[in-house]
């Protein structure tokens, strides 16, 4: 890696950076169109519904910001921006929202009364600003990264942290341990209780007049065992406690209960229509019980 | 001889030390060592005494500084003391008769389970009296004068479990704190325009002061007045001494008659340099006089109480030795020398009254005298001698004394003169009028006593000799003194050198004085006749005219005081309770309410959402920047 | 002057912190223990006191003993103590009156029998004794320092335990019984931690214009006394008039406040009222005193010209506060709302005396600051023990106690008597002194304020009437006499009144010269007499 | 082209950032938003760098990288041990500043 920033020092990027006053079109060209992306990239952190979309807008905006870096001649920042914050820390971020999930804090129906207004009031306030200071400072010429990273870049910044900053270092280094065994510390859950054996929690079940025995495994019947088919109860009823409680919440248990009965119907009709008499009509067919009567009054026309 | 004098004081404020620290364990023996100490303190006066008569006239000044008290710049308060003619006076009299009291009071207090605590309080009067006339300068005197009001206080309010004993004693406090308002403005007048408050700076330099300080020095005379009026009882001041006789009849007898209630005319006349130096002063000075012993001569016409017929007499004859001590030079003299035979034949006087109490199961009301010349002769002549002395009786000292003053008061000349010598004969005649009236109601006529509320018949009888004693020494002095001061003008010689003496011309030859003196005298002392003595005095006091209730109401002072002082000032107070609850408490209270309900209203922006403080975060943050743009703009 | 090899000031505040600590760390059991403990400390500290004030030069440097450490040199802290006469003089009445205030309250913080229930245990002895030696080691820390940050903490600080001791160990005899009592209690305290509170942060706003002042003169700013005197002396530090009065106000409102000065007073009758007699004597005889204090050493010296423009307002208030205390003592039912409101007019006369700027003004209010707080001390102390044996404090329950308990009855008439000012107790050479200041540069107010010593003796006499003298009340009878240990608290009390009435050279030696110096410092000299006639 | 333009890029991220912190409710999307925030502040750095054409700009947006990828370990523990307790990720349900 080093060696490739030493490639990209002596590439024609980094004349381009260091020229003074003005930078080239090129560059120019490239910050109009990045900007855009990054700008929108932010919006798009801030008004994502869901905190996934949000983060990987953040991720493209970290990844334009990376790109300017580098055309600065920042090269070192360049590519520890796509390292360590989109890289680790991003994926970090994705992290834990797989682990939160989704909660009712990512609707973006403002609760607090005024909150909206005095945040977008002050956000622009300030914003104004701060483009205003920028505007009223002068900054017309500027020296370029050129002679400051003549000598590379990454050796440069070494030699200042390791010299002026060689104090800043070191705490930043107690911070980051610091902050690691405090990640820890918040994270760790200590086990308050024993763990309960297989003996209690069957007592408790009892205790609490839950179900004893083991649930009914679903797909029961001969010619589906399919997981979002329900078990039949002997009553001819389905039982909803043999299918996995997300389809349950999905709503997407399968009820096959009535096509039996069904195929059953569409049979009679054709032997209706064959022998030419009336028979049931399929939307008579509804339930077992009525299969059952129906069942009964052909038997007695049978016996005429 | 120096060191003599602070002994003077010591002794008894040693004794007071001693019985008052002591405890119970006094109590056999307190009563002893209390006289004890006070004779000796008067042993001490006599070889001072002595000593100084040694001496030429003019050397015959002692001065001793014990130390500095208040040491603060230019404000230096040394605790010194100077003898001269006028202190040895009083320290004569203070001793003597205050030694001759703790005799009487041994007697009187017998039966009183706190008699040490009687005598500690008496020998605390001894020393403060003492160093009232001994210090030389004003800031010690003003310690010696509040000292002598502490010791009045607690001796009118000895009986403390009597309400009206103990009112009195405040009364008396209070009265007296009016009057040492004065006394200490007078001193801060001296210390702003004199830099000092010594006798020996001050007196000079008001006498050589010249007319700008004229004003400021009339200042000082009018507060120095205040002062006397306060301390001896004078017309706007004399409130107190009537309710002061709640005390021990021993106590009216040294502090309410002979010592204390003329410390004024010990101010006045030891100020003398100033009072010349301000004639408006003086006029005040004889104005106050003149009206007292009127005043007061009016009141004692009327009491039926014994000892406050007798606190009327005592104001009005303070009155005649303020209103001398008013007139100058010509006065001062006499003042003092009315002061010293007025120090024995009162105290005489109550002394006697005191003894007839004393027979009497402690009855005041005259109405339940009569005839009691029969029961107790030796406190029927002591008494009558005294009665002689004090209306005038020739031979007798009073004549001696009282006549000067009148003279004196012609002497001054003009209206004024005659003005003041009229009231001084005027009320030399009301004297006779009371005084006669007093002796009759009590000693002649047929007894009108009657069992007291227990039932108990009173059973007249002299005292013990321990009581009788004093009372015939005081009987003594009052009979001679004023004709041994007056032989040859020995007293005019011994005070000149530091009152100074001025022969005033009088309008009036002294004889036609002295003549219509005995006139009046006579008619006084006929009219009570006529109205006591002739005919029998009835045992409850008739209604009498408009001017007798007025006085036995103290012409109507007290009732003045009351409405105006007493309700005025409860009604400022609570008011002014009730104005510091509701109104500069209820102020500061309002705006803690009202800051309270602001915040209140404040607390609702912190509403716990992490958002909402961070949308003010932000505001704030737009705000710095916004203002380090301006601040770079500009 | 003094060796200043051993730090003796840090040491005379450090002992009673310490001893705070200690004692609130001894067992809750061994009460006797802690009580013993704290009254050893304070023992200890009024030794260092003495030893301070007998070592004092009157005639040498004006501070002594003096401390300086650099604390935050960015914000020009200093940790500088240093005592003139005046403030050893204040140290030593502090160190003084706390074992004197312990020994009346050695029982005060005992769990109470008769109450049961949440209120049972809720005063442990621990903490009342801990927290009385905070209050005096923070008290004592405030009349050292020569830093105005480092007295504006300690000004402020002192007010914690005084909340706690207020709030929590208040008086229980109360007339609406014990819930009433609570209710009022924690009134009380919250009104006086809000009243010093407020006055507090008006002064740390001008403490902090003061700092802003000296940076922007003198490049670096600095909150030492001395370094912003010598600065104004040398005309490197001139505050412009208007921005030193209102510096002045400001610190002079915290004093005020602290002092109570007319209209400002109204937390005093309260916190007396409500606190145990010992506690109150904290409140108006020490706390209150570093008020005046302050007023003495930080109005005047850092604001001389401020100080000269206000004086005529503050005269009057002062009379005000005087003629006003004194009235409404008369009208009060209740003893110890009396004595505060007496303290109202005794704090209007040192006051006075204050900013009279004579040299008789400004040692009497620093004698009457030692004298006040000694004859509240007894005054205050003895009430609270007549209090405590009737288990009531308004007036009318009183009646005839001199017959049974004489000796209570005399020190209470003493120490009345020490109020109304006496000659030959303490208070009068003060009072005296602060009305010939007063009437040397203003006689009208002068006189006007020379009408208290009458009101004074109204409301001490009237008291002592109703309260000792007259028939025995019922409540009264069987009333005990003083106690041996309550005589311990009296006696000496009494004889310093004494002493100090008749021989108060010592102290006065020791004052004086300060009090040329800040005269000196507002330049101001003592009125002429018109006609010098001293010999 | 002026690279002054990088800043005004940096200012418009970082307002929409604060903006995200202001709007939205989950915990997690808010961090995306401080990230932003960071970035966009590093984006400034390095311009700021290149325009003095020295490296420490870059150097302070190389800690500032260090100091995110910490704050974002912590926060994200936080987060993940809050969600744990009441089961959701809402700012606005942790309003325990509340007194």
């Amino acid at each position: 890696m080093m060696t490739a920033l030493s490639t990209l020092a002596s590439s024609p990027a980094v004349q381009l950076a260091a020229t003074t006053s003005r930078t080239s079109t090129g560059e120019a060209v490239q910050f109009w169109v990045l900007a855009t992306i990054a700008v929108l990239g932010a919006l798009g952190t801030v008004l994502m519904k869901k905190s996934v979309h949000s983060a990987l807008s953040l991720a493209g905006t970290m990844i334009v910001l990376a790109v300017f870096y580098l055309a600065q001649g920042a090269y070192f920042l360049g590519i520890v921006q796509i390292v360590v914050y989109t890289g680790a820390i991003m994926m970090l971020f994705l992290f834990v929202v797989m682990l939160v999930g989704i909660t009712a804090a990512d609707s973006l129906k403002e609760t607090l009364k005024g909150q909206r207004w005095m945040a977008a009031g002050c956000g622009i306030g300030f914003g104004i600003l701060l483009i205003a200071g920028i505007g009223n400072a002068s900054l017309d010429t500027f020296a370029g990264a050129g002679q400051a990273n003549s000598g590379g870049n990454v050796q440069g910044l070494a030699r200042l942290v390791f010299t002026n900053y060689v104090w800043a270092f070191e705490i930043t280094g107690a911070l980051l341990i610091t902050a690691a065994v405090g990640a820890m510390v918040l994270t760790h859950r200590e086990r308050t209780e024993e763990r309960r054996t297989q003996r209690e929690l069957s007592e408790a079940r009892v205790r609490d007049g839950l179900q004893v025995t083991p649930l009914p495994p679903p797909g029961t019947y001969a010619r589906h065992n399919a997981v979002d088919i329900p078990a039949l109860l002997p009553d001819g009823s389905t039982s909803d406690l043999s299918v996995s409680s997300t389809l349950r919440d999905r709503g997407q248990i399968r009820d096959v209960s009535t096509d039996a009965m069904r195929r059953l119907a569409a049979l009679d009709q054709s032997a209706a229509e064959w022998l030419g008499r009336k028979g049931l009509k399929a939307e008579d067919v509804t339930g077992a019980g009525e299969i059952a009567t129906s069942a009964s009054d052909r038997a007695e026309e049978g016996a005429k | 001889m120096e060191t003599l004098i602070g002994l003077l004081v010591a002794a008894p404020l040693l004794g007071a030390a001693v019985l008052l620290i002591g405890g119970r364990r006094l109590d056999r023996s307190g009563h002893l060592l209390g006289t004890l100490l006070a004779l000796v303190s008067f042993a001490f006066a006599v070889v001072l005494f002595a000593d100084m008569l040694g001496k030429s006239a003019d050397h015959r000044t002692l001065t001793s500084t014990l130390f500095t008290w208040v040491p603060v710049e230019s404000f230096q308060a040394q605790v010194g003391f100077q003898l001269d003619q006028l202190s040895m006076t009083f320290v004569l009299l203070i001793t003597g008769v205050g030694s001759l009291i703790h005799i009487y009071s041994i007697g009187y207090m017998e039966h009183d389970e706190n008699r040490r605590k009687f005598f500690g309080f008496l020998n605390l009067f001894l020393a403060a009296m003492l160093l009232l006339v001994l210090a030389d300068n004003y800031f010690l005197l003003y310690a010696g004068w509040e000292g002598v009001g502490l010791a009045s206080y607690l001796l009118i309010g000895f009986w403390q479990h009597k309400p009206s004993a103990a009112t009195a004693a405040k009364k008396a406090f209070l009265v007296n704190r009016v009057g040492d308002i004065g006394l200490s403005v007078a001193i801060m007048l001296m210390f702003t325009t004199f830099g000092s408050f010594t006798f020996a700076d001050v007196l000079p330099a008001a006498a050589k002061a010249g007319s700008a300080q004229h004003a400021t020095i009339t200042g000082i005379g009018f507060m120095l007045l205040l002062a006397a009026c306060g301390k001896s009882a004078q017309v706007p001041l004399q409130s107190w001494l009537g309710d002061a006789m709640e005390g021990p009849t021993p106590v009216s007898a040294l502090i309410h008659a002979a010592t204390m209630v003329t410390a004024g005319v010990y101010l006045i006349t030891r100020s003398g340099a100033i009072f010349n130096a301000a004639p408006d002063a003086q006029v005040a000075v004889v104005t106050v006089g003149a009206v007292t012993l009127l005043f007061g001569a009016i009141v004692g016409c009327a009491k039926d109480d014994i000892k406050k017929a007798l606190a009327g007499s005592t104001m009005s004859q303070i009155g005649y030795m303020i209103m001398a001590a008013g007139l100058g030079p010509i006065g001062y003299v006499f003042a003092i020398m009315h002061l010293v035979t007025h120090g024995f034949f009162k105290a005489g006087l109550f002394l006697g009254a005191g003894s007839v109490m004393h027979g009497m199961n402690d009855e005041v009301d005259m109405r339940r005298y009569g005839g009691l010349r029969k029961f107790m002769p030796i406190t029927f002549v002591t008494f009558g001698l005294g009665y002689l002395a004090i209306i005038g009786f020739p031979g007798l000292s009073g004549f001696f004394s009282k006549d000067k003053i009148i003279e004196a008061a012609f002497a001054k000349g003009g209206t004024e003169g005659w003005i003041l010598g009229g009231c001084a004969m005027l009320g030399a005649a009301i004297t006779a009028f009371y005084m006669t009236r007093v002796m009759l109601m009590t000693f002649f006529g047929e007894k009108r006593w009657v069992p007291d509320a227990e039932g108990h018949e009173p059973h007249p009888h002299e005292s013990p000799s321990v009581m009788t004693i004093p009372m015939i020494i005081l009987a003594f002095g009052s009979v001679f003194a004023g004709g041994l001061f007056s032989l040859n003008s020995r007293f005019v010689h011994w005070l000149e050198p530091v009152t100074g003496y001025s022969e005033g011309d009088s309008p009036v030859s002294t004889g036609a004085v002295t003549a219509g003196t005995l006139v009046l005298l006579v008619v006084g002392v006929g009219i009570a006749w006529l109205m006591y003595g002739r005919r029998p005095v009835p045992a409850v006091a008739p209604r009498g005219s408009l001017l007798t209730r007025a006085a036995r109401r103290d012409l109507l002072q007290d009732d003045f005081n009351h409405v105006v002082l007493v309700r005025g000032g409860e009604h400022l107070t609570r008011s002014l309770v009730y104005l510091d609850h509701s109104l500069v408490d209820g102020v500061v209270n309002g705006t803690a309410a009202s800051v309270g309900g602001l915040s209140g209203r404040l607390r609702k922006l912190q509403n716990g959402y992490v958002r909402s403080y961070a949308v003010s975060m932000l505001g704030g943050t737009a705000v710095v920047v916004a203002a380090t743009l301006l601040m770079r703009a500009v | 002057m003094a060796d200043s090899s051993f730090p003796i000031l840090t040491v005379t505040a450090a002992l009673p912190a310490a001893g705070a600590i200690v004692t609130a760390a001894v067992p809750a059991a061994r009460k006797a223990a802690a009580r013993y403990t704290a009254l050893a400390f304070s023992l200890g500290t009024l030794v260092l006191s003495l030893i301070t004030l007998f070592r004092f030069d009157p005639q040498g440097a004006r501070y002594q003993f003096t401390e300086t450490h650099t604390w935050v040199k960015s914000f020009g802290l200093h940790y500088d103590l240093g005592v003139d006469g005046i403030g050893a003089v204040m140290v030593a009445l502090t160190a003084l009156l706390i074992p004197f205030v312990m020994l009346a309250g050695w029982h005060d913080a005992d769990p109470l029998e008769d109450v049961t229930g949440p209120n049972r245990r809720w005063r442990p002895t621990q903490g009342f004794f801990a927290l009385i030696l905070a209050v005096e080691a923070m008290v004592v820390l405030s009349f050292e320092a020569t830093d105005v940050f480092l007295f504006y903490i300690f000004f402020e600080a002192m007010l914690i335990p005084m909340y706690f001791l207020i709030g929590g160990f208040g008086d229980r005899a109360h007339a609406g019984g014990e819930e009433e009592a609570s209710r009022q209690r924690s009134y009380a305290a919250v009104k006086f931690l809000l009243y010093n509170l407020a006055g507090g942060l008006i002064m740390l706003a001008a403490v902090i214009g003061l700092y802003a002042a000296t940076a922007k003169q003198l490049g670096t700013g600095t909150f030492a006394l001395q370094d912003i005197l010598n600065a104004r002396a040398s005309g490197k530090l001139d505050l412009a008039t208007s921005t030193e009065r209102w510096l002045f106000l400001g610190f002079f409102f915290a004093f005020a406040v602290k002092a109570p000065l007319w209209p400002l007073h109204t937390w005093l009758p309260n916190a007396m009222g409500e606190s145990t007699a010992p506690v109150a004597v904290l409140i108006t005889a020490v706390v209150d005193k570093v008020g005046t204090f302050a007023m003495l050493r930080f109005c005047l010296q850092l604001f001389p010209e401020a100080s000269k423009w206000a004086t005529p307002v503050i005269m009057v208030l002062a009379v005000i506060s005087v003629l006003y205390g004194a009235l409404l003592a008369v009208g009060q039912r209740d003893i110890k709302r009396l004595i505060a409101y007496a303290s109202v007019s005794h704090f209007g006369f040192i006051i006075l005396g204050i900013f009279a700027m004579t040299s008789q003004g400004q040692s009497g209010a620093t004698l009457y600051m030692v004298n006040h707080g000694i004859s509240t001390a007894a005054l205050m102390l003895v009430a609270g023990f007549l209090i405590s044996r009737r288990g009531s404090r308004l007036i009318a329950d009183f009646g005839g106690v001199q017959k049974v308990a004489p000796v209570l009855a005399g020190t209470f008439l003493i120490g009345g008597l020490a109020t109304l000012s006496l000659p030959g107790l303490a208070p009068f050479v003060s009072e005296f002194l602060v009305l010939v200041g007063a009437f040397s540069r203003y006689p009208a107010l002068g006189i006007i304020a020379t009408l208290g010593i009458v009101l004074a003796a109204l409301y001490v006499l009237v008291l002592y009437q109703r309260t000792m003298t007259g028939p025995v009340k019922a409540g009264v009878a069987g009333m005990s006499d003083l106690k041996a240990r309550e005589l311990v608290v009296v006696t000496p009390l009494i004889a310093l009144l004494l002493f100090l009435g008749v021989y108060p050279k010592p102290v006065a030696d020791i004052v004086n010269p300060s009090v040329q110096h800040t005269l000196s410092d507002v330049h101001k000299t003592d009125p002429k007499p018109a006609l010098e006639a001293k010999k | 082209m002026n690279p002054a333009n990088y800043l005004y890029l940096a200012a418009l991220l970082f307002t929409i950032g604060a903006a995200g912190v202001l709007i939205r409710r989950n915990a997690i999307v808010v961090f995306m938003c401080v990230e932003l925030m960071l970035n966009a502040c590093n984006l400034a750095f390095v311009t700021f760098s290149r325009m003095h054409g020295n490296l420490d700009g870059q150097v302070i947006a190389f800690f500032t990288m260090v100091v995110a990828a910490a704050e974002v370990v912590v926060g994200l523990a936080i987060i993940v041990s809050i969600f744990r307790s009441r089961h959701s990720a809402s700012v606005d349900d942790a309003n325990l500043m509340k007194l």
